[in-house]
Formats: structure tokens, sequence, C-alpha cells
């Protein structure tokens, strides 16, 4: 692992050149050509060890097309995504699968993101398993290490998911993510499905793992406060571009694009209590 | 004569674990031109309070208590003169505008369809009035979107037409619940200000149902904020804001990571963890015998969990109003008369948050 | 349907599962107990008894030929449960394989496995089963292969349709992620994601297969004499019908109680497995 | 027209093309030469090359392919070996049978299942719904040529009222015919009937959880006025896809139980050809009762495209 600098922001981890995705619709008409979706339409970015990139947007803007592209998970019509350096569509697929311990991802639905037939210590130790070859005793310790980081229990791997509440299957979702000790983390809307009060929780636990195992951040949102919450940066996107890019004071504070602007003021306001 | 007045309204479930109360004790009344909000988080009972005053129960539900509808007991309505209400008087729109509309039927069909029915307008009128409708709710090139289907439209323009379709009859309250939920924000900014306008406009009372505490905030006069199926804490929205005094709509409001919070932070400070509030939801069919909240509550005492606590007055009564409100802080002033919690221990909570 | 109850309990408490178990248990009891004991050798002809009135000796009677009818009818069970276990054996394997193939490879190959499916079930499946038949030639083997070629396309659709939304779920995405290969995900989330589905199909399929050998061999282009089955036991009852109706009567009531049972406990099991599901429906 | 319907009819061609191909191959893989068959195992050498070459047995399989498909599409059947007739001829009379026969039991088999589905959905575990529901399991349990047996045992046999079995013909009056057809079509249909029934009870159910049901009913319309205006048409989509693929099952039933009722149709005729090995009639009616599934499905199609406004859409 490399060592990230002083404040937390070092070497580069990832980069994004030029990503391009189309997905051709079926035809509409015998006639004209099948209509295409230009999903990711040339982004560019790149994201330091140890940092929070956010990216936001609304549905359909190209930010889960593009959390995919990153995690190897969607080929892109053009463009590179280079993760240390490794252009992850270019390298050999056993490469591409040792590389994969690096990044790991959290998904949105904590219902539909854990096989409902394995127990949580099988979900959870499954990068593991895909990756190495670990003797049982070593995975025994690793996925309660990992079930500890989480703030649950040892006793929770015999478990099934559906023993759990929303939360606590984030929480699962997130040790699973944790267990190959990787790098970054692409975590798509992870907690738009959650009750506020349980939100919180899971959005302390991110920054806790984060100083604890200075781990990186790709946070997928559609939800401003979250990201302004949990990100060093920020990009806006909108129909598959990058509109505005930036640390996240300076977005959120004195945003330049006229989407940023309207996205913020859509956004219905508590006034703090006085 | 008062428009809505719910009294005491409990709903049953019967659910394979035990009858599970999903709504205890709602009461309050409303008038016409009042907006009303339900706050509060998955399970809470917001959902089936609504549809109880519709009488749209499932069938393993049972409501008791009062939904006086001009002084009419509506639970004591047989389904046919509900039926009579239900889209009349009484009209409701849902959360998911991708599902909620009918695949096989035009927009202007299922516009004119309660129309038909409640006003008894001929095919040609109630296709009429559904074009005016739906220039009413704003939606371009109305003429032409008569005749479309619901696969033809976005998200945004389904929720138009769904709440077209409720306005049709003139209702005299409309129930929205979550009707933004499923959509982005630039969007729901569209819907809520056209809600609120048309209740302006026409003069109803609307019920808002909603999780977003801010949505909330921005759209309605007075709010109940509710857990475990009841109401904790009720009052006029700002009062409610500007004096959180429930433990669970401090916990809550604390809870919601808010827009523009970093910039105040000071440089170089390290990130502010976000106020949780500990535990789960309580399932409906094992609730306390107490407070509902008891269990996540940072103040419990066993008073909390011998009995459910009372809505108080917020206010102090007269005669100490001073002395009361020294020790938390607070203007008299501010202090609303019909801010009410649901709390014993309301002083301390709100001291708790004032020297926070 | 608690989802605290165990599956022993919910088994016990769904009444059409209850039954179903019993009448399927039934039919397998006799089919093994008709391998070692029968009351009278079931091919053996006694002309001077034909036509037997039920007697103690006789509990159901005799035939045409004087042999007794309850022995044809419990050896008959071995027919039918021999038919069902290769033919949806047969369209399990191939179906099964095909649907996760297909499912697995989406494109062409998915493309082409649902066509050649589709095809298949435009055909109607006896006419083919006959034409099968007729071309390798009457037989009980041939009739078995012949359904179990009908059963391929139901289970390969099935499967596929069911593989194909549990690929959609967030767990592959979480399993691809995680490095696994289609493969893998095949055998370790796909597959134990639709087992209760395939059971349930199963149950159903096996109570086809019966009914279409029944039918075959009512035909006779399906099992030859003198193996015991309750097929073409009905298609000789026919002919003496005015004679003797209780002829017609008992192996039509053997094939149709083994198939109510089997039905029965394909819909017990759908709700039993998998309590989701059963809500679903 | 849409691009849904171009497309389903360029699989309706397919799926016809390949019913002709797959007919062909099992047929010319049959045991036993026609020529012998015809005339004989005794028969000399020279007669039987003489038939071969008259029948053009000796040409490759291809040509002899393309000969029968394009006879086909002119119209022409083959000649069967052992009646000496065109397969067009011995159609005739038979399809007045069969056909008739599929159609009521079709008919009936549908309008059974539409009230017994509806009923029982509305009646949603009430005893009402029980009732259907344990008489359709044990309907879709019983063969129907057994279930054939039963209703010639009580109402030939024992109540006589119909006669067990034979076709007056339909030029001797037209009631005694569609007499002879109630029994038959009532022992094909039940079986449908009952699966259909089932089918539709859980479409509409299924419906009835759709959030634009609960929609209606927020209008005001009364629960069998939604069940009516919101529900039916939507839970036809699926039963309609049943329903053609259940026409394929008829049409088999029909061979079984036209030879339980020994009516001269189609399926008696199928049944006959195979087992005389007289592979010009086999494969002529094979392909006509595959296209006439395939026919009937296409028109499903079509019935989808009427219901369901989402698959018109697109225009060309």
């Amino acid at each position: 692992m490399t060592q990230p600098g002083a404040n937390g922001g070092g070497e580069t981890l990832v980069e994004v050149f030029d990503l391009h995705k189309h997905y051709t619709l079926p035809k509409e008409s015998l006639f004209r050509a099948a209509p295409r979706v230009f999903a990711l339409n040339g982004v560019s970015f790149s994201i330091k060890t140890g940092r929070s990139f956010g990216v936001v947007g609304e549905s359909g803007c190209g930010k889960s097309t593009l959390a995919r592209a990153v995690m190897g998970l969607e080929t892109p019509t053009s463009g590179r995504v280079l993760f240390r350096e490794h252009d992850i569509n270019a390298i050999g697929r056993e490469e591409l699968r040792q590389l994969r311990r690096n990044f790991q991802m959290v998904f949105q639905d904590p219902f539909g993101s854990l096989d409902p037939r394995q127990k949580v210590g099988r979900i959870i130790g499954e990068p593991m398993d895909a990756l190495e070859r670990v003797s049982s005793d070593e995975r025994q310790g690793r996925v309660v290490e990992a079930l500890e980081a989480v703030g649950l229990k040892a006793i929770d791997m015999d478990k099934y998911p559906h023993e759990f509440s929303g939360g606590q299957r984030q929480r699962i979702a997130i040790a699973r993510a944790l267990i190959t000790r990787p790098a970054l983390i692409v975590a798509d809307e992870p907690v738009s499905a959650l009750d506020v009060s349980v939100q919180a929780q899971v959005l302390n636990l991110l920054q806790d793992l984060q100083d604890e195992f200075n781990v990186t951040y790709m946070l997928i949102s559609h939800d401003l406060a979250v990201v302004e919450y949990v990100c060093d940066e920020v990009a806006v996107m909108s129909e598959g571009k990058i509109v505005e890019h930036g640390p996240t004071e300076q977005i959120f504070s004195d945003p330049q694009h006229e989407y940023t602007r309207t996205l913020l003021d859509a956004v219905p306001q508590v006034a703090p209590p006085r | 004569m008062t428009l809505l007045s719910v009294e005491n309204l409990s709903v049953t479930l019967n659910t394979m674990g035990g009858p599970a109360r999903a709504v205890r004790d709602m009461t309050f009344t409303l008038e016409r031109g009042e907006t009303l909000g339900l706050v509060g988080e998955s399970g809470c009972g917001k959902s089936m309070t609504a549809l109880a005053l519709m009488g749209l129960l499932p069938e393993t539900a049972r409501a008791s208590g009062a939904v006086r509808l001009e002084g009419e007991n509506l639970l004591e309505y047989s389904e046919a003169a509900m039926c009579r209400v239900r889209g009349n008087r009484i009209a409701m729109v849902f959360q998911e505008p991708m599902t909620s509309l009918n695949p096989l039927h035009t927009v202007g069909h299922q516009i004119g369809e309660a129309l038909s029915l409640h006003r008894k307008l001929g095919r040609g009128e109630a296709q009429k009035e559904a074009l005016r409708l739906l220039e009413v709710v704003g939606i371009p090139d109305a003429g032409k979107r008569l005749g479309n289907y619901p696969h033809q439209l976005s998200g945004g323009q389904r929720q138009r037409v769904m709440i077209a379709m409720a306005l049709s009859c003139g209702p005299d309250l409309l129930i929205a619940d979550e009707p933004t939920t499923a959509l982005d924000v630039t969007i729901q900014k569209q819907i809520l200000d056209l809600i609120r306008n048309l209740v302006n406009d026409l003069g109803m009372a609307m019920i808002l149902i909603s999780h977003d505490l801010g949505v909330i905030a921005q759209s309605v006069d007075r709010v109940h904020v509710m857990y475990g199926g009841g109401t904790v804490e009720s009052g006029p929205t700002a009062a409610i804001f500007e004096h959180l005094s429930h433990p669970y709509t401090q916990g809550l409001f604390a809870a919601m990571p808010k827009l523009g919070q970093r910039a105040k932070r000071k440089d170089g400070a390290k990130r502010q963890r976000l106020n949780t509030i500990p535990g789960v939801v309580p399932e409906l069919a094992d609730l306390p015998a107490g407070c509902t909240f008891a269990e996540r509550c940072g103040l419990v005492t066993d008073e909390c969990r011998a009995a459910p606590p009372p809505l108080t007055s917020v206010a102090p009564p007269a005669g100490n109003a001073s002395s009361g409100n020294a020790s938390a802080g607070i203007a008299p002033a501010r202090i609303v008369e019909d801010h009410f919690a649901a709390c014993v221990h309301l002083d301390e909570a709100r001291a708790r948050l004032n020297s926070a | 349907m608690g989802a605290n109850l165990t599956f022993v309990q919910r088994c016990i408490r769904h009444r059409s599962f209850v039954a179903g178990g019993i009448l399927s248990g039934a039919l397998v009891g006799i089919a093994l107990l008709s391998v070692v004991w029968t009351p009278h050798n079931p091919i053996k002809m006694n002309i001077r008894g034909r036509f037997a009135d039920p007697t103690w000796n006789h509990l159901l009677g005799t035939d045409q030929f004087g042999r007794d009818i309850l022995s044809i009818i419990m050896s008959g069970a071995q027919n039918s449960i021999t038919v069902g276990v290769v033919a949806v054996g047969i369209g399990l394997f191939f179906g099964v394989s095909l649907g996760l193939l297909a499912s697995a490879r989406r494109g062409w190959w998915e493309e082409i496995i649902m066509r050649m499916s589709d095809f298949m079930f435009a055909f109607p499946a006896i006419l083919l089963a006959i034409m099968l038949v007729a071309t390798i030639g009457p037989g009980a083997v041939n009739a078995i292969v012949a359904i179990g070629i009908f059963s391929i396309p139901v289970f390969a659709r099935l499967t596929r349709g069911a593989a194909n939304a549990v690929w959609a779920r967030e767990f592959v995405l979480a399993a691809r992620a995680a490095g696994k290969g289609r493969f893998r995900i095949t055998v370790e989330h796909i597959l134990p994601n639709i087992v209760s589905v395939l059971v349930v199909q199963t149950t159903i399929q096996f109570a086809l297969a019966i009914l279409a050998e029944a039918a075959l061999s009512y035909l006779g282009i399906g099992s030859q004499p003198p193996t015991p089955s309750w097929g073409r036991m009905l298609s000789e009852a026919q002919t003496m019908i005015f004679l003797n109706p209780w002829l017609a009567v008992y192996p039509g009531l053997a094939i149709a109680m083994s198939v109510l049972g089997l039905n029965l406990l394909g819909d017990g099991l759908r709700d039993v497995i998998d309590p989701r599901l059963a809500r679903e429906r | 027209m849409s691009l849904f319907l171009v497309k389903r009819f360029i699989t309706f061609l397919a799926t016809l093309f390949g019913a002709t191909i797959l007919t062909f191959l099992a047929l010319e893989i049959l045991p036993g030469d026609p020529a012998l068959v015809i005339l004989g195992v005794d028969a000399p050498d020279s007669a039987v090359e003489a038939l071969r070459l008259e029948m053009g047995l000796d040409r490759p399989a291809i040509e002899r392919y393309f000969d029968w498909i394009s006879g086909l599409l002119q119209g022409r059947f083959g000649t069967s070996y052992t009646y000496s007739v065109s397969v067009l001829e011995l159609l005739e009379a038979r399809l007045g049978i069969t056909i008739p026969l599929a159609l009521m039991a079709m008919v009936l088999s549908v309008v059974m299942a539409l009230s017994l589905g509806l009923y029982a959905a509305s009646q949603h575990n009430k005893r009402g719904d029980v009732t259907v529901m344990g008489v359709s399991q044990l309907g879709i349990s019983v063969p129907n040529f057994w279930l054939a047996l039963l209703l010639i045992l009580l109402f030939a046999v024992h109540l006589r009222w119909f006669s067990a079995g034979g076709f007056p013909g339909w030029e001797n009056g037209v009631w005694p015919a569609f007499k002879a057809l109630i029994l038959p079509s009532i022992a094909l249909a039940t079986v449908q009937g009952a699966i259909l029934a089932r089918f539709t009870r859980s479409a509409i159910l299924e419906t009835m959880r759709e959030d634009y049901v609960r929609t209606a009913r927020a209008k005001g319309l009364t629960r069998r006025a939604t069940l009516w205006k919101h529900v039916l048409r939507n839970a036809l989509i699926p039963v309609v896809t049943i329903m053609g693929l259940q026409f394929a099952n008829l049409l088999a039933g029909t061979i079984v139980v036209e030879n339980v009722f020994a009516l001269p149709g189609v399926g008696r005729l199928i049944l006959q050809s195979i087992s005389q090995r007289d592979v010009v009639v086999v494969r002529d009616l094979v392909v006509l009762l595959a296209a006439m599934v395939v026919i009937v499905n296409f028109f499903v199609d079509l019935l989808y495209a009427v219901i369901d406004p989402r698959l018109k859409a697109h225009d060309i």
C-alpha cells in the first residue's frame, strides 16, 4: 500500500481520461438507426490517495455508469481508466483480477446487494475468496476483523442478511469492501436507501474508516448535503459530462456553473434553530 | 365548521407477528386553506394515517377513533358512501408517478374518470375539463398530451398528471404522500412549488407526508413529527424548527447533513461528526408500553417506560412562564401556544439542545 | 406464514403441501412396494377368472385376461415414476444448463437458445412426441426421451428468466466487483437463488410427464406390453366399456391421484420453500 | 404497423420454416423404405425400384425438400401412398371435424377460465375462491382421455344421451354432427380451462396489487368498477399469452380425444398415417398443425398490440 502524504493527499490513485460510454437502445424504427444514449460523454478527473471524491448529479446523468467504469465493471466506448497507472481496460483479465483487491465497491440497495442465500461470513469473505487462497483460520480472522471495524460482532458471521436492519446490512456491505484492505472504495449512493438517523451512523462510519485505514473514497450521490459532508472534492455531472469540478467548499459556497446553482437552489433547506 | 378533525385515530394491522399498532392516537384538526405536514422515518405510521383517512387501508387493518369531515365520521361510512368521498372531497397523490398511472389508458381518460364519476360529465366535457387541468398543472402542449399514454411522459410530467387527477373534482382536502421522493431535486422543487401554489389558489386543505425535514419545512404551516405510530411533537412549522423540543425531533435534525455547513468549519478543523440516534426503529408488533422512543433516548428514565407520555404544551402555563424558561434560555415571546411535545423530560431536552 | 417458523413447521401447516406430500409419498411407496411384492403376479393371465368382481382375493377384481387389477396398477406406478424421473431428469439437465448459459452469456447465445425454445413451444408437444416415437419406433424409452425433450425448453425458459432476474441484482454486481468470473457467479450465486423455482417446476413437470406418458401409451405408442402401464390399461378398458365400465375407472384414478399429488406438492413447495416468493404470487 | 409486429411477423415466418425443416428431417430418418411399405416386403426389387423412381426417392434430400415446400406454397399437397389421393382431399372432410372441435374447445375453455378466474379472484381467500381453486386443481390433474372415457361412461353408457363415439357427418344435419362434438370438446376444454382459470386468477390478483389500482380506488371507483376498468385489461396481457401457448396443447389434445371418440379427424389421420408409414401425409399434416399453432400465436401478438399501447409506440 502506498504511503499517504502527511495531509492525507498524496499521489494520484485513480485517473480517468476522456471517458465515453454509449449504449445502443433497441431499434424503434426499421428504417432509422437505433437510438444511442451517451451515458458518459468525455469525463476526465483524478483522485488522490486518502481523499474523498464526490460525484453529484440527477438521475440519468451518468454517475452510476462512471462508478462502474472506474470499477472495471463496464467497458467504456473510449477513454482510459488508470488505477495506479495501470489501464484497467488494457491489462489482462488475470492482472485485473489481482488489481481488484485494491478497489472495492459499496452499493445502494442494502437489501439487494447481499445474497440472501449466503451467510454474512461468506458474503464478507467473498472478495478475498475470489482473489487469493487463504487458510480458513486467517479467513475467519479477517472476516471478524472487518465485522468489528464496522461495528458488528463476530457472532454475526453465522447469520443471514435478512436478520439485519437496513443500516446493519449496509455495514455488512462496507465490511465486504474492506476485507481486501483496498486503497479505493467506490460507493454508489451508499446511504440513499436509509432513514436519516441510520444514514448518519453510516456516514460517520465511512469517516472513521477513512481516518483508520486511510482509504480513498469515490462517493456517488444525488444528495448534495451528503456529498458536501463527506467529500473533499466534488464533480457535478449533467448529461454525461462533468460541468463543474473543484474543492467542496468552493463548489458549495461559490458555484460557477449555472447547473450547479440550479441544483443547489432546488435543495429544500431547514433554517437552523436559533 | 372544522373541515377535518381527526380524533384518536388508531390503526391496528394484523401481522404474522401479532397485532401491530401502525398508528396510535393521532389527533389533529385542519381548516380549509391550511396545510399540515406529517414527517417521520419509514414505519412511523405516516402513510397508514393517510390511507386511513382515505378509507383505503389494507384488508388486514382496523381503524378506530374518528375521522370527521365537516362533522361526519368517515370511519362509520359505508364503502359506497366512502367512494363518493374519495376523489371528490378527499383526493390523494402517491409517491411513485411511474407506477401509479394505468399504462393502458390515456392521460386524458384517467383524468376524466373521476369527473365522469363524481360530476357526471359526459365524455366530451370531461376531456375539455381534463385539458384545462393539464394546463393548470403546467404541462406544455396539453392538447397533445391528453391522448398520450403514461409511458410517453417523464416522471415529473406524470406526477403533474397525478396532481391534475387529484384536483379534478375540486377536493376539500388533498393528501400528498411523499409526492416528490421518487423525483430529482430540481423536479421536486417544481412539483412542490406547484402543489403549494395550487393549494393557495384553490383554498383547499393539504396534508403533506414526507420523510424529508427540508421538504416539510418549506411546504406546510403546521407539522406533526411522528415516531412509532404516534405524534411526538406538533406545532406550527416555524415554532418546531425554531425550538426542536422532543428528543427524537432533535436527534432527527442533528442527524441530517445540512448544506453549507462545510464552509462554516474552521480551516483545517477536523470533520465534524454527525449526531446519530443510537439503535433502530422499534417493531410495530412489539412497541414498548411507555414512550416508543425510550430505548433510543439519552434522557430515558423509568418514568418514560411506565406509560406513554402525553402531548404537553411546550409553552409553560402562563403563571410560571418566566421561571420555567429561564433555565432553558428561550425568550418567552417566541414560544407558541399550540406547540406540543410528548415527552416527560421536555425541560431537560430543551436545555440540552441549548447548551450544545 | 411467519418468517420465524422453521421450514418443517411451515411444511406441516401448509394444507396442500401435506396432502400433496401424502399422495406423492403413496405413489413412490406403492411403486417401491410393487418391486418386491404385489398381491398377484401382474402379468400372469387366468382366462377362467376374467372379469371377476372385487373380492378379498382380488380387491379391485380382474381384467379381460383374468389378471389382478390391483397388482397391475401397483406395477404401473413403477412405469410412471420411471418415466417421470428420466424425462424430467433430461429436461432438468439440459434445460437448466441451457438457461444458465443463455443468462450468463447474454447476446447471441441467449438469442439463439431462446429462439429455439420459442420454436419448441410453437410445436404441439404431443405431436412432436408422436413424430419422434414414430421415427424411432414405439416403446417406453422413446416415449421417455420424447417427453424429456419437451421439458427442455420449459426448464430453459424458466431458468433463463429466473437467472436473469438474479443477474440483475446488486449482489451479483458485488461478486463481479470482487473479481469473480461468470462461471463461479453462476454456481455460487445464481443457482442457489433459483433452486426454489426449479424445485417447484420439477414437481409440475413430473406430473406433466406422467400425463404425457399415459396419453402416449393410450395411443399405443408408449410403453409396450407386457409392461404394466396405466395409459394402456385405459385403452384396453375402452374396448370393454359397455361390458365392464370399472376397468376404465381405476387406472384413470391412479393417474389423476398421482398428478394431483404432485401438483399440490408443487403448489405447497412454492409457498413453503420461499415465503417471499409466495407473497409475490 | 409497428416494429413490434414486423418483428413478430419475421419470427412467425422463421418458425414456420423451422417447422418444415424439422418435420422433413425427422421423417427422412424414419426407418423403412416407403416404397417397400407400399408394395409389401415380398415385392420384386424391380417394382420397388420403379416406384422409388416414380416417387422421386432417388433424388437428393435437399431437392425433394424444395419440391415439397414449393408445392405447399402453391397449395399443392402430396399424394398419399396408402390412399392414393391428394392429402388435400383427405383433409377436406377431416378438417370439418377437427377445426370445429378445436374452436368449440377453445371457446369453452376461455369462457370457463375467465369467468372462474375472475370469480375466484374477486372472492380472494373466501370460500368461493377456495372451491374454484380446489376444483381446478382436480381438473388439471385429470388426463383428458380419461375424462373423455368418464364422459362416455356417464352420458353414453349410463344416461344414453350421447353416442359413445363416431361422427355422422355435417351433411346429415348440423345438430347431430354438433352433438357428436359436444363430449369431445368438453373433455378437451376442461383441462385447458382449469389451467387457464388458475392463471387468470393469479394474474388478476397480481394486477390488483399494482399502484395504479390504488390510484383508481383513490379516485372513488368502487372495488368492482376498478376490477372491470383497470385490472382486467392489464391482467389479460399475460393471460392472452398463455392462451396462445395453450392452443398448441389443444390441437395435440385433439389427436388423443379424436381417438377416444373415434372421430375421423386430422388427429386420427395422423396417427393412422404414422402406423402406415405414409410419410407424405404425416409431413403435410404435421406442418399444417404447426402452421395453425404459429398462426394463432401470431394473432395473439396482434392482440397484444391492440391491448398494450406501449407496443404501438414506435412507428416504422
